[in-house]
């Protein structure tokens, strides 16, 4: 194992929240306070490249998605240090979607029972907006979700809402809220589009260490990070930035879910 | 006065079949565009008018996007930088590139110049930024190379189709003195395709200040990652005020390179 | 020497530029080339630096058939020999004296070239070249802000400073002033005489071709109509080149009125007979 | 031989014009320095890295995985059908506006600016807030994506093309203007021929660019090869993502080659 | 009627190329402008139909100063004036005949011409324009596979199918050999005389000036030298227009190697006086 002179890091901010973060760097500021070293911090767009440079040593520290760490781990041994607490959770859930005015669906039931739906979802790789989804509709019964629903990936959980509003799709799926994002544009939309079902709670995002980095440097920064809790003046500025209300240990078994649910649909994600 | 009557030269043998082959591909094509396509749309202006106002007159009256002019401001500085590094690279790396693969200049050779041309550009921008944020890791360094490597693409082929299309005749005198491949290509073709070539590295270097896709991509520092961020959590506000930036920059370094190039052509 | 060996040329299109030319042109000589517009004057002139290359037949320069030659032979026979175009063939964009100094980059290693670093004799040269067709004082002037004859002289310029044992020149004169005209013909027959340079210029003067060529070539639709001694060349021949009485042409400029169409349609044969 | 003009320098460029290029190339390569300083652009960092090139190429890249050829078929066609329906409006569109932003064409220089400025901002619009802005417009699917690459492609025409039709020769214009030609005449007779080889193969390039940055689509939900390449990116499914190369490579070539042979006959 | 009131043009780079030019024109006259190459003479005759504008002074057309013309006026009146240019400025890669047509431009609608819908008369005529240049036979051909004089003349066709009141050629026959250049001639004074157009000829053939035209201009360095009939014409005023003897220059011919020194220097001298 080997420490860095500078502490490389990527934040990539998380999708699945109506506030998005588009610096990292008070964060990067107070760490590089607590460490006594050099903090580079950049905000990453896609995780894909920042996997791919932590397998190569080139950044040190990921604020890896689940599903970004899950794929990490199991490409290039990336290890899981720290998540993130949100309103004193460290989990989140993800949403399906119905026009208010759409009588015959009110439930997760109903998707199951019904043929030939549009389903208008952001991504395949985004934990909330398709695969726990899926797998929740997997769970509750459908056998063949290629059959079942006519897909529409239209790119992010907004399109994918406003494909349901223009009446496009049947129902979509995205984080929970996801309409807020939408409230400045369309108003009523919490009017005019209602939840009828959340899935299993989904782990928050990670903050994860490059495979081979210093045991000591990674319990200090574990540490570093833990001490942002006790800490009111830091305590705002990740609610206010990051929308965090704290920072936890975690563990790879936290991710379990995520690994399963994506191990269900790894092989099968060229949907047509 | 006399009817004059000349007989228009005849057309080549195949010439209407080749005509129709073509025609028939051209109505296929298009009639497979049309049949496949769900092309109905419904124009829905109130709504997306609250969007385009706030793309638009959002700049001018939302206090947080004025309060982040500064802090915008000196990040589009950063891109400046980058694009600066990544497009000088690039439009002087294109060059011999070009030429290789003009048919005037390499002839034959030139379809090998054409094909690597061809494969930069099929690379997905995307796949590049991650190749190098994996070399060399995250930060602006990945890309300028990401940024160096698509203007190549780019830019060696505007470039080739330039030379391609120069006056010959000078290249003509010089051969006739016996100059040599270099020496024809120094004296005759850059000083004719030279103007044309730094308009398209402005060009391209324009493009690139406002390509956010990349440099948010590989963490270059910059406009690009807020940019991107800001669309998809729909601050239309900051989306426009950063747009704003980009115009203004944009449109200072319009003006700079049109004098500098007065100046040299 | 240059001699033409059955040589025909002909155009993608499938015109027939030459047609089958036999000449033996000595180190040395003076030849005017004379013809009707699309004779194919610059045609022969041309191919033989080969800017365009003949279909058929040989072309032996110093006893070697330059059509067989490669690249590097063909660069090396071309530095021998300097060319005056007649559209001047000017690098728009460039000085005057850098187009001028072109005319020695068959001298010139590729790597002084390309730093243009001429050795300072060429630059001188180049000078002198220019002072001699009269417009020096042009020197850093871009091409294209020069009147027609000043571009011609450019060209003329360019090739003054390649020094060569052969020179070819097509029309060299046709847009310049008569006393212009006579220094440069002057010129050209002086290092003919001088440095005993062989000369082959196309002209549409008969005067001129008369007053300074050794050797006069005719020619009418691709061929080689005539073929000798300038002191042989009488009103015939030039009525033979050109398919139809001279000077019958020139009394006719008083009654033109009435026979102009014909004449015309004459000309037309004459010109694709 | 008449003496040579008395200079011991004989200088290839005036002094002046000389000192003019000397500092813009003093300024370029000094910012260059700057901006490399800034990117923390040293050469070790490349080097070190290309390793790490060769093996992601060859490591990831090879083998493809040819069985995926299907869905990059349709996906491909898909975009495809867009591209050619978005590129043939913009290439006529394009046209009056690279007219109006050519300086030697437009005799009105307010109208020039005004047109150059436009552009401008038209450009700068990146092709994704284009995408969302189109689909709050007409909702989501095909025609969104028509007019967002539409707009987006004419953009880049009219630079493209109005940059060649400044350079073109100024000569036969003259002689079209003597005649009393009007504005559209000159450019019929005297502009177009010349430009008709760079319009041609700009508007295939155009094609090919729509092609490739079909992104856009995956975010009108109209589908397309830029969306599975997104999709087999994330999923690190990297065989796949070389198919959706070759195969990418095999139309950029064919729309080449189409440029090239089309450009042969005009040219 | 033509008339230049104290014109004069500074090109933008500072080079004076007219100096209160005073000239009257009438209708129907012909007049040839003769000068050493960079006198002036294309600075002339492009200044009357403002292909280049004067700096200052007056240029009166039909009585109206045509340099306050806006883009409509000048239009018009370029319609009525044709102009044979001396680099030809043919579209090359446009067919002859379509550049030809294109002389029939200011008559035709722009829509009629887009679709290229000439009428039937005009295609007429632009054939038999080019017939009277005698290259009707390439009609079809791209403009750039002609010789250098076939170029010239079917500059010369497309400005004989603008049908017009005024016609100036620049050097319209420094390309072509003799009896062309006299059919070329004839046709100009033809259509000066039966038509009663204005025809405002540049020439560099002494011979040629003195056979055509009316009325002789003299040009030098920007400057009208001479201006009379040329009935009026001297060996003396070409001497003044070309500032130096012009027959002692040819009689030189026989013992010129020892005087052409001299001579550039005094040329020069000429040329930028
Ligand atoms: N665009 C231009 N910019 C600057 N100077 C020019 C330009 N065009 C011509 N000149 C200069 O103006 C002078 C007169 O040029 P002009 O073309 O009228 O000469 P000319 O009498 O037609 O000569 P020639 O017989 O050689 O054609 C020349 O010295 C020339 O260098
Ligand atoms: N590139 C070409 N392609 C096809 N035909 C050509 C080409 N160049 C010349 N020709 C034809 O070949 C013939 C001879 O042309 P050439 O240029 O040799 O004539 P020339 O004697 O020099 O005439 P001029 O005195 O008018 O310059 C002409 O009929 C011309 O049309
Ligand atoms: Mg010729
Ligand atoms: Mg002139």
């Amino acid at each position: 194992s080997d420490s860095p002179d500078t502490l490389s890091m990527g934040f990539v901010p998380s999708q699945d929240a109506d506030e998005l973060a588009d610096t990292v760097q008070p964060l990067a500021d107070r760490l590089s306070e607590e460490l006594g070293m050099e903090v580079q911090a950049e905000v990453v767009t896609n995780y894909v490249g920042l996997v791919e440079a932590m397998g190569n040593d080139q950044v040190d520290i990921g604020f890896l998605p689940p599903l970004g760490f899950v794929q990490a781990e199991q490409l290039h041994d990336v290890e899981v240090l720290l998540k993130s607490e949100r309103f004193g959770d460290y989990e989140y859930l993800a949403q399906f979607n119905v026009r208010a005015d759409n009588d015959e669906i009110d439930s997760i039931e109903d998707l199951v029972n019904s043929e030939g739906l549009v389903w208008a979802y952001g991504d395949t790789s985004s934990a909330a907006g398709f695969l726990f989804p899926a797998n929740e509709l997997m769970d509750a019964g459908v056998e063949d979700l290629n059959s079942q629903f006519q897909h529409s990936q239209v790119g992010a959980h907004d399109t994918a809402l406003m494909a349901v509003l223009d009446g496009d799709a049947d129902f979509s799926t995205s984080f929970d809220d996801a309409r807020d994002n939408l409230e400045d544009d369309y108003p009523d939309i919490k009017d005019d589009i209602k939840v009828i079902g959340y899935t299993q709670p989904i782990p928050n995002d990670t903050i994860s260490a490059r495979p081979g980095l210093d045991e000591d440097l990674k319990n200090q920064v574990i540490e570093a990070f833990l001490s942002f809790n006790d800490d009111d003046e830091m305590l705002e500025v990740l609610d206010s930035i990051y929308n965090w209300t704290g920072i936890a240990e975690a563990d790879s078994a936290d991710y379990e879910v995520v690994r399963d649910t994506y191990e269900r649909f790894q092989e099968d994600v060229s949907l047509d | 006065m006399r009817e004059i009557e000349i007989t228009k030269p005849k057309k080549p043998p195949m010439y209407w079949v080749k005509l129709g082959g073509i025609v028939a591909f051209i109505i296929i094509a298009y009639s497979v565009a049309f049949t496949n396509l769900d092309l109905e749309s419904a124009f829905r202006w109130e709504q997306a008018s609250t969007m385009l106002q706030r793309l638009i007159l959002g700049p001018f009256t939302d206090a947080a996007a004025i309060e982040r002019i500064p802090e915008l401001f000196m990040m589009m500085m950063e891109t400046v930088a980058i694009a600066y590094a990544g497009v000088l690279a690039g439009s002087i790396l294109a060059i011999p590139f070009a030429f290789f693969a003009s048919r005037n200049i390499a002839k034959r050779g030139s379809i090998g110049g054409k094909g690597v041309l061809n494969g930069i550009r099929s690379f997905p921008e995307l796949l590049f930024a991650i190749i190098f944020v994996s070399a060399v890791g995250i930060g602006p360094l990945a890309g300028v190379l990401a940024i160096t490597i698509n203007s190549v693409g780019m830019l060696g082929k505007l470039y080739s189709e330039v030379i391609e299309s120069i006056d010959q005749k000078p290249l003509e005198a010089l051969r006739a003195s016996g100059a040599g491949k270099i020496q024809v290509i120094w004296y005759g073709v850059l000083p004719q395709v030279l103007p044309e070539f730094m308009s398209y590295a402005l060009y391209r270097y324009e493009i690139d200040l406002r390509s956010a896709t990349v440099l948010g991509m590989v963490g270059a520092g910059g406009l690009g990652a807020p940019l991107i961020i800001a669309s998809r959590s729909r601050e239309w506000e900051q989306v426009g005020m950063m747009l704003l930036i980009i115009i203004v920059v944009v449109t200072l370094v319009d003006i700079l390179s049109r004098n500098i190039r007065k100046r040299i052509v | 020497m240059i001699e033409f060996k059955d040589v025909s040329l002909t155009y993608p299109n499938g015109h027939q530029g030459l047609k089958n030319v036999n000449l033996k042109i000595e180190q040395g000589e003076m030849i005017v080339v004379v013809g009707l517009s699309g004779a194919g004057k610059s045609t022969l002139i041309r191919s033989i630096n080969q800017l365009v290359k003949p279909t058929s037949g040989e072309l032996m320069v110093d006893g070697k058939n330059s059509l067989a030659f490669n690249e590097r032979d063909l660069r090396k026979m071309r530095t021998d020999i300097g060319m005056i175009f007649q559209s001047y063939n000017l690098v728009r964009r460039m000085s005057v004296l850098r187009n001028v100094l072109s005319g020695a980059l068959g001298r010139t290693s590729t790597a002084r070239s390309i730093f243009g670093l001429f050795k300072h004799e060429d630059k001188q040269l180049a000078l002198r070249s220019l002072d001699r067709v009269g417009i020096a004082e042009k020197a850093y002037s871009r091409a294209d802000q020069l009147s027609g004859g000043q571009q011609q002289r450019v060209s003329i310029a360019r090739a003054l400073t390649q020094k060569t044992k052969v020179f070819l020149a097509d029309e060299p004169v046709a847009s310049l002033d008569p006393p212009t005209s006579h220094i440069v013909m002057k010129d050209l027959r002086k290092i003919n005489r001088e440095d005993n340079i062989t000369m082959i210029v196309n002209l549409h003067f008969i005067d001129m071709a008369m007053e300074y060529a050794d050797r006069i070539i005719g020619m009418r639709n691709g061929e080689v109509v005539f073929d000798g001694p300038a002191s042989e060349v009488t009103e015939k021949t030039f009525e033979d080149i050109y398919g139809r009485p001279i000077k019958e042409d020139d009394k006719m400029s008083e009654q033109d009125e009435e026979t102009t169409e014909n004449e015309t349609a004459s000309h037309k044969e004459g010109d694709s007979a | 031989m008449t003496p040579a003009p008395k200079m011991d320098k004989i200088p290839i460029l005036p002094r002046r014009s000389k000192l003019n290029i000397l500092s813009i190339l003093a300024v370029v390569a000094g910012l260059y320095i700057a901006a490399a300083y800034l990117t923390n652009a040293a050469p070790d960092r490349i080097i070190n890295g290309l390793p790490q090139i060769i093996n992601f190429v060859f490591g990831n890249l090879i083998p493809p995985n040819w069985g995926y050829y299907d869905t990059v078929a349709s996906s491909l066609l898909e975009t495809w059908n867009i591209a050619l329906l978005a590129t043939t409006l913009s290439v006529i569109f394009c046209l009056p506006i690279a007219f109006l932003s050519a300086s030697n064409v437009n005799p009105s220089s307010i109208l020039y600016n005004a047109v150059r400025f436009f552009m401008n901002v038209l450009r700068t619009i990146p092709d994704l807030v284009l995408a969302v802005i189109f689909v709050g417009l007409v909702g989501l699917g095909a025609m969104a994506g028509v007019y967002a690459l539409f707009f987006f492609s004419v953009g880049i025409l009219a630079k493209l093309i109005s940059e060649t039709i400044e350079s073109i020769d100024p000569d036969p214009l003259e002689a079209i203007r003597s005649t009393g030609g009007n504005t559209l005449q000159v450019i019929w007779y005297g502009v177009m021929p010349q430009v008709l080889p760079h319009y041609i193969s700009y508007s295939l390039y155009v094609l090919e660019i729509n092609v490739r940055a079909s992104v856009v689509l995956g975010f009108v939900g109209a589908g397309g090869v830029g969306l599975i390449l997104n999709q087999q990116l994330n999923f690190f499914n990297y065989g796949n993502v070389s198919l959706i190369i070759i195969m990418t490579f095999v139309v950029v070539t064919l729309i080449d080659m189409v440029s090239i042979r089309l450009r042969e006959r005009i040219v």
